[in-house]
């Protein structure tokens, strides 16, 4: 096989940060190339450098034999490099086709749009991913997942002999992804190279041919992927071995003596939607699973007051509760964290002390309404120091953290809050084993002291490891709610996907 | 008979000068049972050709204009007279088929306030203008303005700045005038509102800086009348007798009278002495 | 609905008619165009029910007329508004143009030639708009405010704040005359808003406006040259205020340097209130038209009432809160 | 550097002083304040080398007297704008809650009420603002624009249009007046801008503010109280507003009802020269100050100069986009 892509010394800095120090990466046609490496190693750097959207302070990229100089996306475009990026890049208030076209629009004979034609090719495209998108949407109002399709439409639609891909998966279930490594196989038959970063090992023996480790910006090594292992791979991007990624579950005490933490006693989203009936315990994480859309982010919207609830009847710590507004659940202290960070978690102008303590100003007043800033700085530290969070220092702008360690401030947030009741969404979304490994710890750490958590995840391995119940969600209601040995892959699939709605009088 | 439409376009309404030509307006319509409807143009003249359309939809009988701009008015004037509506000019004249004009000479009063403030210098010193919207009557009281100052060789005009006719802006440029200018002796505004601003920086500088404009609205004679007033005279102007003459011709019009073309309502220069009995 | 399944058996032709009716009036109803024409409605109901003068054909003409200017203007607004940016120059730069169209033609340039040097100097100042923005990066707003007060002071230094006088007779056309009985300001407004509906709406510049204001950096990212449209989008905007500045100059038969003071409020509250979104992004071009009617309608009806000046200051924001006001709250309920 | 580092081995405590400085300085050339500082000074320095009588102290208490009233009604804006939002209404709220402070004045009541009344009615358009724009969720540039004709209405029908005139003399003291010498307007418009200082810097509010404009779903979610804040946001602007509404008229010795037309592109300049995002979020009211210190600067300069009042027009908008440009310009070349 004939390298059809080089990257050789790439160098990259952003004032203080050395993103990328002498990157050397080599992909053959037809090659699924994994890359790995921790939250910040600089893999989403060193595509955008690809891509034309940084540019490299040195180092040469080479594509198909040639040295190019890219100085934008467009001019990676041109000469067959694709990009789904990791932050997405789509219009929200234009529908799937007009994002997939967008730049390269299809025109007819009198030089207008010519909508048919798009949207029969978007249609096709979509159906060879096997999902169905409303077409005429706007994105915004379409599910994660299904932004993360319409990315992944638009890049196919470029028909790239290089397509790159960087960490797709986070937001698919693994069905969904199933559907995405058939359509890489296929790409891979007709001769694209692929570069494909995820956080999720097993995907990568699942699809890749060779994968490259980053840490810290510079270039670790590379090997066959069949001719390597996980604990390898995580040792290369770690720098030491990891154990048993999930810690132990405390089920001894899984019992009915445990205390309420949150009754909820009825939640109707919509006048003719299912109403749901679950209770959170002190101590347990409670598991939210099922497939995209399958309402379980509406469901903790409506329940914090985020989003206008039908009907809901809820006690906290036994006391019934309205929620109206996400700051009456703060007082009551039940938290969120959101799904998507960018848009919903986090004030990317704002550091990262700022973001911490942005809910929890109060703490830091005394008598007088000022806030004290030393203390909220030694709490901002002392957060990111517990969790790992991978920057030059609190006061660095959180925009220009990697996605990683911009979840890590949310979750952050969380913690250095009085909150007993935390609402996890998504929390290991696009976070490295290491980090991923320590935020389940700290997870299970609150539930030690007394914290109620509910995680909603669509990673299964993650809802079975972690999880001392299940609630299983198909179309907005909870079918099932799984406790101890019952908690298995298969089981919860099989609700998620056939079961029948538990019915709640 | 349906009772008498009249029609009264302003050209603004934020100004003690065309308020009162409003009500002198009210005040005629009443006592002859007509109906009247006001528009104010806010110196636009885009809306007071709007202003004028509706008036005409509104099917006035009569129409006093108050032009912002006697040239761009021409063509609402022109419906106008084409709906069969009389048309008289008030204070400031417009182009077109207009039955006739009542109005002060914005050159003369320019050149009467003038002359007379050159007067007070003895005919030397130096002198600003306080400029205002670049609208017709305010450039002809400028150009009278300066018409006057070059019958004074001695007088030197050393700065003209823009008060948009409104205290507050009038108040900084004259204190900036007044910081570059320390000899300043003499000051034209083109109307009473920004010279009451001026005379606002004029007394907290301390400067004896003279003081002349043009409208003779209460408030520039209550300050002209103050002792040791720094604001000496004002060309006055009579809107409320130029709105009654203007109805009157109107409807000598309407009645089938050939009024003459302009009426001319001369200004009246008035300095302290004057000031006492004055009164719009 | 029933119909239209019925159908479906039957033929393949009607299904798609039936379906696409279907689509459109429901996308009708939820879309950003319905409000502001409930809104339009209303207030027009008011005013007929206020004065018998208001709903005469003449008058309906007349608001169409007195409407145009701002339209125009406000065509180009929606372009801006849509990319995410503003232009508060555009009535200095209708003014500028109208009276450097006027200034040639007395100078006796012939009409083919002012007329487009006109145009020519609205473009210009676009460009130099769009420069500043889309090239040097500095904020839309500050960039326009900037040139607003460039625009104007050529304006006034060039012809010494006298209106230009002495146009031929037949200029009077763009503003006053008439094509087959149909007012010329109102056949050049539709003309503007129909071409700029189709190209908003069926070319990819458009879908660029769109996208550059819904999200700059996206549409940066999926390779459109960003920096290119919105140097377009600027002088669309000067185009459209110097061909509302040849329509102004035509109604006053004179250039005026100081006409279109504050006409860029007017043409944002014509975008806004016709549903364009006020951060770009979402929008449309039909709804600016209905907008600036509204306005034009509660100008002339308030006048009609005979509603006293101060007293139409304070209506006029009542009912422009009430239009914003009941356009947001059914099209929450909806969403 | 040097020295810190080596006082980083003797004592504990004089290092972080060190290093406080140290940040403090490197935070400050790269803050967004750095710049339009440069912009003052080298406005500042053309002006200095253009006429003498602008550099005398005399002058330049009079541009600080110039000045105070932009600049205090732009604090407010810039807490509006750093929220995300904008006032167009604030020229207005200036003009009625000046008129109705004199008119009730003149009407003897007590001047310990009057103005606190002038002041509430400031704060009133401004909560009338902040719920239409945070509870009913209408856009603020549409909702300050009615608002804008709302509070002018108001104020012409309350005067009839006349000023209102006839204020005791000592009323000259906020206006005109000074304590220990220090100007009364100025050392109004510094405590205005303190207090701001303050609020923004150091309370939890002020931190919203930022917030809000930086993210408002994020601070929603997290639980802060979006509409609540955004509601004070506009609250403070009105505020500020009648603050120097209440400086004007005692400037003038009059109730101006039509004083403060377009002031708001005035404060609004002021905010964005400042280095304030335009969009929110990012910005500092340091910066506002030298904004409106620029603006002012250039006001006084051209007078003082003498330039044509048409070329000043030219001029000024050539500065600012200079001033804009040079800011942008370093403030890439560091990031
Ligand atoms: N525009 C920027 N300005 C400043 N620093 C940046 C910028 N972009 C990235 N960085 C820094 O560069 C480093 C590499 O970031 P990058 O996004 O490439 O990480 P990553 O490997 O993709 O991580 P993740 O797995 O979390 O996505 C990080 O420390 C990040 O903070
Ligand atoms: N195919 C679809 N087309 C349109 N809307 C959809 C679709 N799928 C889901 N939705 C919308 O999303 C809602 C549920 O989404 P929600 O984000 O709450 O689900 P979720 O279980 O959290 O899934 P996700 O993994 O996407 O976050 C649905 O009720 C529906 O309104
Ligand atoms: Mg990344
Ligand atoms: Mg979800």
């Amino acid at each position: 096989m004939h390298t059809i892509l080089e990257l050789q010394g790439i160098c990259k800095q952003f004032g203080r940060i050395k993103a990328l120090n002498g990157v050397d990466l080599a992909v053959a046609g037809g090659e699924i190339h994994a890359l790995l490496g921790e939250n910040g190693a600089g893999k989403s750097t060193l595509m955008k450098i690809l891509g034309g959207v940084h540019r490299p302070d040195q180092g040469r990229i080479i594509v198909g034999g040639e040295e190019r100089h890219f100085t934008s996306y467009h001019d990676a475009i041109k000469s067959g490099v694709a990009i789904i990026f990791q932050e997405f890049s789509l219009i929200p208030y234009l529908n799937a086709v007009d994002n997939m076209f967008l730049g390269r629009e299809m025109r007819n004979t009198f030089g207008l749009l010519s909508r048919t034609m798009m949207r029969r090719r978007a249609e096709a495209i979509f159906r060879r991913l096997g999902v169905t998108i409303d077409l005429s949407m706007e994105v915004r109002r379409l599910s994660l997942a299904q932004q993360q399709f319409v990315e992944i439409g638009k890049a196919l639609s470029l028909e790239a002999r290089i397509l790159i891909l960087d960490e797709p998966t986070a937001t698919l279930t693994p069905a969904e992804a199933a559907h995405l490594f058939t359509v890489m196989r296929e790409l891979k038959r007709l001769g694209v190279a692929m570069i494909f970063i995820s956080h999720h090992m097993e995907e990568i023996f699942e699809v890749c041919d060779r994968v490259t480790v980053l840490r810290d910006g510079a270039y670790v090594g590379s090997a066959e992927v069949v001719a390597t292992t996980v604990d390898d791979l995580v040792e290369m991007m770690v720098g030491r071995r990891l154990q048993n990624t999930f810690p132990p579950k405390t089920a001894a005490r899984m019992s009915t003596s445990m205390r309420t933490a949150m009754d909820v006693r009825a939640i109707q989203l919509r006048r003719d939607g299912p109403v749901n009936r679950f209770q959170l315990r002190e101590g347990e994480i409670l598991g939210f699973a099922g497939l995209v859309g399958s309402g379980r982010t509406e469901l903790a919207l409506g329940l914090i007051g985020a989003d206008p609830c039908h009907r809901k009847d809820v006690s906290v710590h036994g006391v019934t509760m309205a929620l109206h507004d996400p700051a009456e659940a703060l007082v009551a202290g039940v938290g969120l964290l959101p799904e998507n960070r960018k848009t919903e978690g986090l004030i990317l102008d704002f550091s990262i002390k700022d973001n911490i303590s942005l809910n929890n100003l109060q703490k830091y007043c005394s008598a007088l309404p000022f806030i004290r800033r030393g203390a909220e700085r030694e709490d901002a530290q002392c957060m990111s120091r517990d969790i790992d969070i991978k920057a030059p220092d609190v006061f660095a702008r959180v925009g220009n953290l990697s996605g990683g360690n911009q979840q890590k401030v949310v979750i952050a947030r969380w913690l250095n809050h009085h909150c007993k009741i935390l609402i996890f969404d998504e929390p290991t979304r696009g976070i490295d084993v290491g980090a991923k490994a320590e935020i389940y710890r700290l997870m299970r750490r609150l539930t030690v002291q007394g914290y109620a958590v509910i995680m909603i995840s669509s990673e299964l391995p993650e809802i079975v490891g972690m999880c001392d119940r299940v609630a299983v969600f198909r179309q907005g209601a909870i079918v099932t709610i799984l406790e101890g040995d019952s908690i298995q892959s298969n089981e919860v699939m099989r609700h998620a996907t056939t079961g029948s709605r538990l019915e709640f009088v | 008979a349906p009772p008498l439409k009249i029609g009264l376009s302003l050209q603004e309404m934020n100004n003690p000068y065309f308020v009162t030509m409003k009500k002198a307006a009210e005040e005629a319509a009443t006592s002859i049972g007509a109906t009247l409807i006001v528009t104010d143009a806010r110196h636009d003249i885009a809306k007071q050709t709007s202003d004028v359309e509706d008036l005409i939809q509104k099917k006035i009988d009569i129409l006093l204009l108050n032009p912002t701009d006697s040239v761009g008015i021409q063509s609402a004037v022109k419906s106008a007279k084409k709906a069969g509506i009389v048309v008289v000019t008030v204070d400031a004249n417009a182009q077109g088929p207009v039955d006739s004009f009542v109005g002060s000479k914005n050159f003369d009063a320019g050149q009467a306030a003038c002359t007379y403030l050159a007067n007070t210098l003895k005919g030397k010193g130096d002198v600003a203008i306080l400029d205002g919207i670049p609208v017709v009557p305010i450039l002809e009281r400028v150009r009278g303005c300066k018409a006057a100052f070059t019958n004074f060789p001695g007088i030197k005009l050393v700065a003209t700045q823009n008060g948009k006719q409104e205290r507050d802006q009038a108040l900084s440029v004259t204190e900036n005038i007044l910081q570059s200018h320390p000899r300043l002796q003499g000051m034209f505004s083109v109307n009473d509102i920004g010279a009451l601003g001026a005379l606002s920086a004029i007394e907290s500088s301390g400067k004896d800086v003279k003081l002349v404009s043009v409208d003779g609205a209460p408030d520039a004679i209550k300050a002209i009348l103050k002792s040791n007033a720094k604001f000496i005279a004002t060309a006055a102007q009579y809107p409320r007798d130029q709105i009654r003459l203007a109805l009157g011709v109107a409807l000598a019009k309407k009645w089938g009278a050939t009024p003459p073309a302009t009426i001319p309502v001369d200004i009246k220069l008035i300095d302290r002495e004057q000031a006492a009995s004055f009164r719009w | 609905m029933n119909s239209s399944e019925s159908h479906k058996v039957d033929t393949g032709i009607d299904v798609s008619v039936g379906i696409r009716t279907r689509i459109s009036l429901a996308r009708f109803a939820k879309g950003p165009v319905c409000y502001p024409l409930v809104g339009l409605m209303m207030v027009c109901l008011v005013m007929v029910t206020m004065t018998d003068a208001f709903l005469t054909p003449d008058n309906l003409i007349n608001v169409g007329r007195q409407v145009s200017i701002n339209a125009i203007i406000a065509v180009g607004m929606t372009c801006v508004i849509l990319s995410g940016g503003i232009d508060l120059s555009v009535g200095s730069v209708m003014a500028l143009s109208g009276t450097l169209t006027a200034a040639l033609m007395i100078a006796a340039v012939p009409p083919a030639l002012a007329i487009p040097i006109g145009f020519a100097v609205g473009i210009a100042v676009g460009l130099v708009n769009g420069f500043c923005i889309a090239y040097a990066g500095m904020p839309p707003i500050i960039v326009t405010l900037a040139t607003m007060g460039i625009a104007r002071g050529i304006a006034l230094v060039a012809t010494g704040g006298y209106p230009i006088d002495g146009l031929p007779d037949w200029f009077e056309f763009f503003g006053r005359g008439d094509v087959f009985g149909l007012q010329t300001p109102i056949l050049i407004m539709l003309l503007v808003f129909a071409v700029m509906y189709v190209v908003l709406d069926h070319t990819p510049f458009g879908r660029y406006v769109y996208a550059l204001g819904g999200n700059e950096e996206a549409a940066r990212l999926s390779g459109v040259r960003v920096a290119r449209y919105k140097l377009l989008v600027y002088a669309i905007s000067g185009l459209c205020a110097s061909i509302a500045g040849l329509v102004l100059t035509s109604r006053l038969m004179s250039g005026q340097p100081n006409a279109g003071v504050s006409f860029e409020l007017d043409a944002i509250a014509a975008v806004v209130i016709g549903g364009t979104s006020i951060s770009g992004g979402r929008g449309s071009i039909i709804g600016t038209l209905i907008g600036a009617m509204l306005l034009g309608v509660l100008n002339n009806g308030l006048n009609m009432i005979g509603v006293s000046p101060y007293v139409q200051n304070i209506i006029k924001g009542v009912i422009i809160l009430l239009a914003i006001y009941i356009s947001r709250e059914r099209s929450k309920r909806l969403s």
